[in-house]
């Protein structure tokens, strides 16, 4: 106590760089705004938190930009627990960016049911600024903040639909093993601070193997740690959860887990891994290495057997996630360091973009069919052609098709693991290969749907897209079309992605 | 090697003319059929004109070398560069890939087949025209890969949507089949480039640095490729997709496969495989060249198997692109050469039997061969052309097909060096005796559909005979330059050899000669 | 031995001589404005065609004309160099392909025979196909073919002619198939172009293996590739080649040569061939296309020559498969009932001999049987045309149909008793100078068997030509002949001779028979070796002089040669030569040395005395047999088993066709092909679908073990569990949240026991 | 210290609280099994804390105390919206969708 007293007494305030925190402040700033908005408006003038919801998050995007031009590469704070470095930076504008979309898609989906839109907007934003500061925290602690601040308001998205008995299963299965598997990675954080004695990454990647090699607890703890986050990138046999959710919740609730919420969980898994555990590597490659080989295997099969559009789609971005594990797989070897976190960047990127796609042409679909089924798409190019065609622009991307977006990623994937230039290297760019071809099983069945197969109940009225669908459906195809066209665009961010104090180069 | 920059803009207005077409056509309105064609026709023509305007300006004195290059950034991390240009290997090709889609549309003008959808069908055919273009001119591996595989979607939809009674099947076999072969390939691409000290993707760079890669890697890279080329050529084992999605698929997307589809493969061969991994393809050779004349004897005998006339004519490829692939195998000069020339006249030869194909089943509406007969007294135009095209692709001296068989053969006989001679004497003998299957199938066909007298069954159920059409304007148009190419080729072969000749000589420098 | 430094005098030449090369452009221009025009022609196209071959002719007599100056110009030991132009076709990858003409005394030879046989059978076939559907075609065919023989006769190397042989092919296939409506015709077409095919693979490896093996030497030492004709002929003599590689390369351009020739046993397609309209099989099937085999031995002799050891102890195998065939193909024309298969197997039987006396070395007698032999036989098979034309109404019955025409037809007879007399060899009829001849070189050079089953052909031949004429020309009118209408096969509309009854044909029949028969005749006298040397024109002519030629490369063709010239020892008014005997140490040879036999009467006597026999025997036992019915000869091939299987035999063509269409094609071919074809669907594709549903089986797998028992197994929850597997249909992820809880946290234990395992 | 003692502790009452997580239907049970292990982590970083002398795990503990009342209160929520929806409160009942 003595001790703690001193310490106490020996505190200084930190400085905070306001800058480099603004993009924070400002969705934090937008949240309040939407919280206290949502009191005073009119029922019928709703909409309007989804224009100042989407509002914030381009505002947010303004000091990123600024952060991004200042001279000042790397910003540190609180004793470098919170970090702005160019990866954070680019994450940052894949969330927003990302973010923005969502609430594209979420807008004319909230007006048709009748929801409590004030509260989703809030939680939306609540969860993104999670995820903001996600890509800027280098400490355990900050850390599980963050994850929980993502995360807790996404289980309340996810069960949105009160009286809908999936969505609620949506919810608790969510929630339930969430939770669950915090609170295992806390079990593991609290044994790698039992070992390391600090919170702070780079403190704990010097610290690890400081006493001369790595005992059980070590490994205990850095497996349990990643589990905590395989569970929210939903790999293989975490991903259990995944399906269900994504089937039950709303459909833009599921948008925005399968890309924002998983491409923050990658954030957590790279920043651990580059910064934290780049000194034993022999302990989370060879896992990371099974968990990516499974993760697309398994959830490439499973996607086969599906007949629900969604619930395929949540078994295609278990796959999809398998691929963005399959670099990280070997980045602790010697020079393939660089380019697989070049390749997880870009990767998240480019699948942000390909699957908020794919599900604004669900949403758009589904207004009319009223339906999750595979078989729903049928004919659909004969009804909807542009519907029809972007569908298979995306589909096509997510199945890695030059020229669309989909290649370079899987490319960059395939290009770290060869890189690496070891065999386990190989044989895993060999299962990828494989594995993608499997992929066009399904992505190819509801490709057939769309062209080759009858209009199901012959009802072959046009659809209206809504004008916020649809320009989140411009924004997504113009990002996959550019950046397969010009994957140099897509890769230059990720080349700039470097995260400050990585040990692993 | 040294490249000529001038003119460079050619290849990509070229290459790249048929995506405004698309443009185009998707701002049109759906309703605007003639409009959507007269586009279709436009793009295609404009398209040739680039390419004849190229191949007037293309210094023949010069043909072994890099013609109007161009090089700018692309994905400058990954050290991919947008990276052209167009050498005697190339050029054919690249003007064949240009003729067949002018024709095609020309014969689309009248045919556009079930269900229609005249403005996605052309726009497919647009895009399919710039991949093929591309990947023919391109000179980085992964514009080659992106090019390469830019073809695939379009096809897939080519053959699924306007296709026959299996045409889902097919599309989706098709595609996996090649898609798991460009994988791999793929990943060869990468191993080659890691290996090369992970410098450049461009393909100069990779034959002056390929070479040096430790013999077990080579072979292994070259695995990898030969996968992916092999399932596109088809050879012998990786052919399975190739009678289904020809027999399922629109006439049309038939030929195209045919007469260019199948050239990637052998040209990804030609161009990558062989000139950056030497060793590994003079391991590889007489394995290549085994397969290849297995895919002759065992794509004659699968032609005699048969009992539709498509799906004759589609495994009859499998043949003659064993003899392609034979002439690439024995890593000579000339054996290349032939190759080339193969590829050349199997597009014409095959293309044009495609293209009957489908006006027998417009008119007789079945392609059964039990089912047909007397098409020389029904319609003896279409008939006599089918015999000429018959006589063209088995081999008869004085058209197309002859100087692509027997350089060939005549390869077979003295391979390069370090290949074993008594191998190869036997695959050139095997080869030999595939040209008599090959006459059998052909002549058989022919004999059966054309000889003889109608059948009454053959087109109408109620045994009447109505007038059928003989060729029409649009099939006479579209089909007439296939036929003099093949008369020309086979009457001044040297024509296309003195293109081919020297860039051949200069890829195979690696070859110590 | 004396060598003699001599300068000769220089060779002329002349305007046909250089550009006999357009002889076979000629025609080829012709057929392509048949096609293009022929059918708004006033006569439909034939013009074209008919004129073609008159220009075509007289460019060849003025080209033999001037050759036959060139020779007389030269000195009698100097080497008549031919005139070869040559032109490069194409060039890759180091290899050049040249186009070019080679003119010689055996090409000067043929072309003069197919452009006068082809310019006589266009005008036939102007009457005997009046009327036809496909007239143009057909004569566009026609006028092809002969460019294609032409050229092939022309070329300066095997690639050219292997070009105007393939063409010849398709020509045959499309003449024989003329009236495709018939299945048999169209089955006859492709038989014919199949059979021939499979031989053509040996000149495909023939000539690729000699290309191969010769190039480096003709590049060397004449500065041509190794496809020149000149080339093959001095390398082949150059002691050079390995004698193994020589014998496969002769071997497998001899197969090429059966095939092409209907050698046994390739000999089957050639009477089926005459399912083609008459002037067809006139001209392709007999006189010219199927000489093509015997003139590629010919033409290559030096390569055959080393290659088979010609003129070595024992036979070779052309000599054999010689043999076989005259006797085989002579014994089948006595079972057959059809006129024009008579005269198809007394072509084959012809071709043996040529075959033969290339094999045994009497080169000469064999080229000059080729020359004969085209003359006698068009004009039989027109004869038999022209019977069937206006006599038995379009069938070659000769049993059914004919009987007695000597009368009704008058010239149609002399003509086909002059031609038959040609063919059976009797003095002073053309085939007396040439097959005699062959028959007694033979003999001459050691081959005692092959000149007694040159005599028993003999024998044969006058037997089942003296049947033939019997049946045909005496006798009493029977069937068609006798006014019997008979269905019309084939359509030919305007043109029905049915209302007037068996007639002579018109002028354009006629006068082509006329000149056929006086050549027939004649043309005998142009080598007639009896009367002396002075009348052996043909030998001084066509026989290339096998003497040792020192030529630089560059003057390769010019008319001035230095040679050295080995001291002249007469023997039988021929210097003696090294060539093809032992190596030339300078300089290179073109002809081996080769023997001619003396003339002499006793040996002509006798096997004329032969074919008299042959004759009369056959005379009386047709009149027996066919008019008076003999008892004792009627039915004797039942009667007798031992003439009763030979009978079936024959009528079967010694089973060779069931050997190849039953056995090969049926019984090897089709099951392999259906095999491949199953193997194709089932296991290639299968292994395919295998991957397939194995991916899909792998996918239910890891449904029911992966998601289901270690869920099961980890949480001790099996009660529900069953309740659940129980309720759902299908085995599916089991959606409970506690089943999801234990596999999470089994997994994560599982993975950190593992890694704590592995890395302590 | 009796550092192993608290270490054990920790352990077992994780391992309390995962089987509780895996074994118990009942979702309120699940919670406070979670709880559980939430709090065996906080004896554990106390414990390390106070090993090390460093205030860090102090810190941390109290953050998670924190997040979990968040937690449970989100999860508390969510129960009783599944209850009111299907009257009750059996995890195992929530399993509509799978496969």
């Amino acid at each position: 106590m003595q001790h703690l007293n001193i310490l106490v007494a020996q505190w200084v305030a930190p400085t905070i760089d306001y800058h480099g925190l603004a993009p924070e402040l400002v969705v934090a700033g937008g949240l309040c705004l939407v919280l206290i908005l949502d009191l005073f408006i009119d029922e019928r003038k709703k909409w309007l938190l989804s224009v100042i919801s989407s509002f914030t998050l381009l505002a947010a995007m303004i000091p990123v930009v600024t952060l991004a031009l200042s001279d000042t590469s790397v910003r540190s704070m609180i004793g470098d627990r919170y970090v702005v470095d160019s990866f954070s930076l680019v994450m940052k504008g894949v969330f927003l960016l990302s973010g923005y979309v969502v609430v594209l898609l979420s807008s004319s989906h909230l007006e048709e049911g009748e929801y409590w839109r004030g509260e989703y907007w809030f939680l939306l934003l609540s969860s993104l600024l999670g995820m903001l500061m996600m890509t800027s925290s280098r400490d355990l602690v900050s850390i599980f903040v963050a994850l929980e601040l993502l995360s807790i308001p996404a289980y309340m998205l996810a069960a949105w639909r009160k009286r809908d008995p999936k969505s609620n299963e949506a919810g608790v299965k969510y929630f339930m093993l969430g939770v669950f598997a915090s609170a295992v990675m806390l079990y593991g954080m609290s044994l790698l601070y039992g070992v390391t004695n600090s919170t702070l990454l780079v403190d704990i990647a010097s610290q690890i193997t400081a006493t001369g090699g790595f005992s059980s607890v070590h490994a205990l703890a850095v497996v349990f740690v990643i589990v905590g986050f395989a569970f929210k990138v939903s790999a293989v046999p975490f991903h259990t959860w995944a399906p269900d959710t994504y089937e039950g919740a709303p459909t833009p609730v599921t948008a925005f887990l399968s890309v924002a919420s998983k491409a923050a969980g990658f954030v957590a898994l790279v920043v651990l891994i580059y910064s934290a555990f780049p000194l034993v590597q022999s302990i989370w490659q060879p896992f990371i290495w099974v968990l990516s080989a499974l993760t697309m295997t398994v959830g490439n099969v499973l996607a086969l057997r599906q007949h629900n559009i969604v619930r395929m789609i949540a078994y295609s971005s278990i796959s999809q996630g398998g691929f963005v594990l399959m670099p990280l797989a070997v980045a602790g070897m010697p020079g393939a360091g660089s380019s697989a976190l070049r390749a997880v960047v870009l990767y998240m990127i480019i699948y942000a973009a390909t699957n908020l796609g794919v599900f604004a042409v669900i949403l758009a679909v589904s207004r009319k069919t009223r339906s999750g089924e595979v078989t729903s798409f049928g004919g659909l190019f004969s009804y909807a052609p542009t519907l029809g065609v972007l569908m298979t622009i995306f589909l096509a991307s997510l199945a890695g098709i030059p020229p669309l977006g989909g290649w370079i990623a899987k490319f960059a994937a395939f290009q770290a693991l060869l890189q690496s230039q070891s065999t386990w290297g190989y044989v895993l760019g060999v299962v990828g290969a494989v594995n993608s071809v499997i992929a066009f099983g399904y992505y190819g069945n509801v490709m057939r749907e769309i062209w080759m197969r009858p209009v199901p109940d012959g009802d072959t009225t046009p659809i209206r897209t809504p004008g916020s669908l649809g320009l989140a459906l411009g924004i997504t195809t113009v990002a996959t079309l550019t950046f397969g066209i010009f994957p140099g665009i897509a890769l230059h961010f990720a080349d700039l992605a470097e995260i400050a104090g990585a040990v692993i180069r | 090697m040294n490249m000529l920059r001038e003119n460079n803009w050619v290849l990509s207005v070229g290459t790249f003319l048929p995506m405004l077409g698309v443009v185009v056509l998707m701002l049109m309105p759906k309703a605007q059929d003639r409009a959507i064609k007269l586009i279709a026709l436009v793009t295609s023509i404009a398209t040739l004109a680039v390419g004849v305007y190229t191949a007037v300006i293309f210094d023949y004195g010069q043909a072994g070398k890099m013609q109007f290059v161009a090089e700018t950034n692309w994905i400058s991390v990954i050290k991919s560069s947008y990276f052209i240009g167009l050498d005697g290997i190339s050029l054919p090709l690249y003007l064949l890939s240009m003729v067949i889609t002018l024709l095609v549309v020309i014969y689309s003008l009248d045919h556009v087949p079930s269900p229609g959808k005249p403005k996605a069908f052309f726009s497919l055919l647009l895009v399919l025209q710039t991949g093929m273009a591309g990947t023919f001119i391109a000179q980085d591996l992964i514009l080659f890969f992106v090019f390469f595989e830019l073809v695939l979607l379009p096809m897939f939809f080519m053959i699924g949507v306007w296709g026959g009674e299996q045409r889902q099947y097919a599309s989706i076999k098709f595609f996996l089949y090649t898609m798991f072969g460009s994988a791999l390939m793929l990943v060869a691409f990468l191993a080659l480039f890691v290996k090369t000290g992970a410098e450049s993707f461009s393909i100069p760079y990779l034959i002056e640095h390929g070479g040096s890669i430790a013999k077990n890697v080579q072979i292994w890279i070259f695995a990898g490729m030969f996968v992916g080329f092999a399932v596109k050529v088809p050879m012998f084992p990786f052919h399975t997709w190739l009678p289904d999605a020809h027999t399922q698929a629109p006439t049309q997307g038939s030929v195209i496969l045919a007469a260019i589809l199948l050239k990637l493969g052998t040209y990804g061969f030609v161009r990558i495989a062989l000139p950056i991994l030497p060793v590994a393809a003079r391991e590889w050779a007489p394995y290549i060249g085994g397969l290849a004349v297995i895919g002759i004897i065992y794509g004659a005998l699968g032609c005699l198997a048969q009992t539709d006339m498509k799906r004759l004519i589609a495994f009859s490829s499998v043949a003659h692109m064993g003899f392609v692939m034979l002439g690439i195998s024995t890593l000579t000069s000339f054996g290349i050469n032939a190759a080339i020339f193969g590829m050349v006249a199997h597009g014409l030869i095959t293309g044009m039997l495609f293209f009957i194909a489908g006006s027998v089943k417009e008119r007789y509406h079945t392609l059964e061969i039990s089912k047909l007969g007397g098409m020389l007294t029904q319609v003896p135009r279409l008939g006599w052309i089918f015999g000429f095209c018959t006589m063209a692709s088995l081999g008869l001296p004085g058209l197309a097909g002859f100087w692509g068989e027997f350089p060939a053969i005549l390869s077979a006989y003295n391979p390069a060096a370090g290949l074993n001679v008594t191998v190869f004497r036997v695959y050139m003998v095997i080869a030999a005796l595939g040209t008599v299957l090959a006459a059998g199938y052909l002549l058989w066909l022919y004999q059966r559909i054309a000889f003889g007298t109608p059948k009454n069954n053959s087109h109408t159920g109620d045994g009447h005979h109505e007038k059928l059409q003989d060729v029409n304007t649009y099939e006479l148009l579209a089909w007439t330059p296939l036929l003099i190419g093949i008369l020309v080729l086979g009457i001044m072969p040297n024509l296309l050899f003195s293109v081919i000749d020297p860039a051949v000589q200069a890829t195979l420098v690696v070859f110590g000669g | 031995m004396l060598f003699a430094e001599q300068v000769l005098t220089p060779l002329s030449s002349g305007w046909f001589l250089e550009n006999a090369w357009l002889i076979p452009v000629i025609p080829g221009i012709a057929f392509a404005m048949i096609i293009l025009i022929g059918k708004r022609m006033p006569m439909k196209g034939s013009e074209l065609g008919v004129i073609s071959m008159l220009a075509a002719l007289v460019l060849s007599v003025g080209a033999g004309y001037q050759w036959i100056q060139r020779v007389n110009s030269a000195s009698e030991e100097q080497f008549v160099s031919p005139v070869i132009k040559s032109w490069t076709w194409w060039q890759s990858g180091g290899f050049e392909f040249g186009i070019g003409q080679h003119i010689d005394g055996l090409s000067v030879l043929v072309l003069l025979v197919v452009a006068l046989i082809s310019t006589l059978v266009q005008i036939y076939s102007l009457e005997y196909l009046r009327g036809d559907r496909r007239y143009t075609h057909f004569f566009a065919a026609l006028t092809l073919f002969s460019g294609g023989m032409l050229t092939m006769v022309l070329a300066d190397n095997m690639l050219l002619l292997l070009l105007g042989w393939e063409i010849m092919g398709l020509c045959s296939f499309l003449l024989i198939g003329h009236w495709w409506e018939e299945d048999v015709n169209s089955k006859a077409a492709l038989k014919a172009f199949l059979t021939v095919r499979v031989g053509d693979v040996g000149l495909l490896v023939g000539i690729i293996m000699l290309y191969f093996t010769a190039n480096d030497w003709t590049r060397e030492h004449l500065g041509v590739s190794g496809f020149s004709i000149r080339g093959l002929s001095a390398w082949a003599l150059s002691g050079e080649p390995n004698s193994t590689v020589i014998m496969i390369a002769a071997i497998a351009l001899f197969i090429a040569c059966i095939g092409k020739s209907g050698q046994f046993p390739l000999h089957t397609w050639l009477p089926d061939a005459m399912a083609g309209p008459t002037p067809v099989s006139s001209l392709l099937h007999s006189s010219t296309m199927v000489v093509a085999g015997v003139f590629l031995v010919a033409r290559l002799y030096p390569v055959f020559f080393v290659g088979l050891d010609i003129l070595g102890d024992g036979g070779n195998l052309i000599m054999i498969i010689g043999g076989i065939t005259i006797v085989i193909s002579a014994a089948l024309a006595f079972v057959q009932d059809d006129i024009k298969r008579v005269l198809a197997y007394s072509t084959v039987s012809q071709l043996g001999y040529m075959m033969l006396g290339l094999g045994a070395g009497a080169w000469m007698p064999a080229v000059f049987h080729i020359f004969t032999h085209a003359f006698f036989k068009a004009c039989l098979f027109l004869a038999a045309g022209s019977i069937s034309h206006s006599a038995s109404h379009h069938s070659f019955d000769m049993k059914r149909d004919m009987g007695g025409l000597r009368k009704v037809m008058p010239i149609t007879f002399t003509t086909w008793i002059i031609s038959t007399l040609a063919l059976t060899g009797v003095f002073p009829f053309s085939g007396f100078f040439s097959k005699d001849e062959i028959i007694d070189n033979v003999g001459n050079n050691g081959y005692g068997l092959f000149m007694i089953i040159g005599l028993i052909g003999a024998f044969l031949t006058a037997a089942y030509m003296t049947r033939a004429t019997y049946l045909t020309f005496f006798g009493a009118p029977r069937g068609a002949s006798a006014g019997q209408s008979v269905n019309d096969v084939h359509d030919h509309a305007a043109h029905s001779p049915v209302a007037h009854g068996p007639h002579e044909s018109g002028a354009l029949i006629t006068v082509p028979l006329i000149i056929l028969a006086t050549l027939a005749l004649g043309s005998g006298f142009l080598n007639a070796t009896p009367f002396g040397e002075s009348w052996e024109r043909m030998k001084l002519w066509v026989e290339p002089r096998s003497e040792v030629v020192v030529e630089g490369i560059a003057v390769a063709s010019e008319s001035v040669v230095v040679s050295k010239n080995y001291s002249p020892q007469s023997e039988e008014g021929h210097a003696s030569s090294v060539c093809g005997s032992q190596t030339p140490e300078t300089g290179v040879c073109y002809a081996p040395k080769l023997n001619h036999a003396p003339f002499k009467w006793p040996k002509a006597m006798i096997s004329l005395m032969i074919v008299f026999l042959g004759m009369a025997i056959s005379w009386v036992v047709s009149f027996r047999l066919y008019t008076k019915r003999d008892p004792k000869f009627v039915g004797l091939t039942q009667r007798v088993s031992v003439l009763r299987a030979g009978h079936k035999l024959l009528v079967n063509k010694y089973y060779l066709d069931d050997l190849y269409e039953k056995v090969i094609v049926r019984g090897i071919a089709y099951p392999i092909a259906r095999t491949a074809y199953w193997f194709d669907q089932k296991v290639l594709d299968g292994i395919i679908h295998a991957v397939a549903r194995s991916a899909r089986l792998v996918s239910g797998w890891v449904y029911r073990n992966i998601d289901q028992r270690i869920v099961d197994g980890a949480v001790n929850n099996s009660a529900s569990a069953t309740k659940y597997v129980g309720g759902v249909v299908q085995p599916t992820q089991s959606g409970k949240v506690s089943q999801y809880g234990a596999l999470l946290f089994s997994a994560a234990a599982v993975a950190a026991l593992v890694l704590v395992i592995i890395n302590t | 210290m009796f550092v192993n003692q608290f270490l054990f502790l920790a352990a077992i009452l994780f391992c309390i609280g995962v089987y509780g997580v895996v074994a118990r239907k009942n979702a309120v049970l699940v919670l406070m099994s979670i709880e559980l292990i939430l709090n065996s982590v906080n004896i554990n970083l106390l414990t390390f804390s106070l090993r090390n002398g460093s205030t860090d795990g102090h810190t941390f503990a109290l953050y998670i105390i924190a997040v979990a009342a968040a937690e449970v209160g989100v999860g508390l929520g969510l129960v009783l919206l599944v209850y009111r929806n299907k009257r009750s409160i059996s995890v195992d009942d929530l399993s509509e969708m799978s496969g």
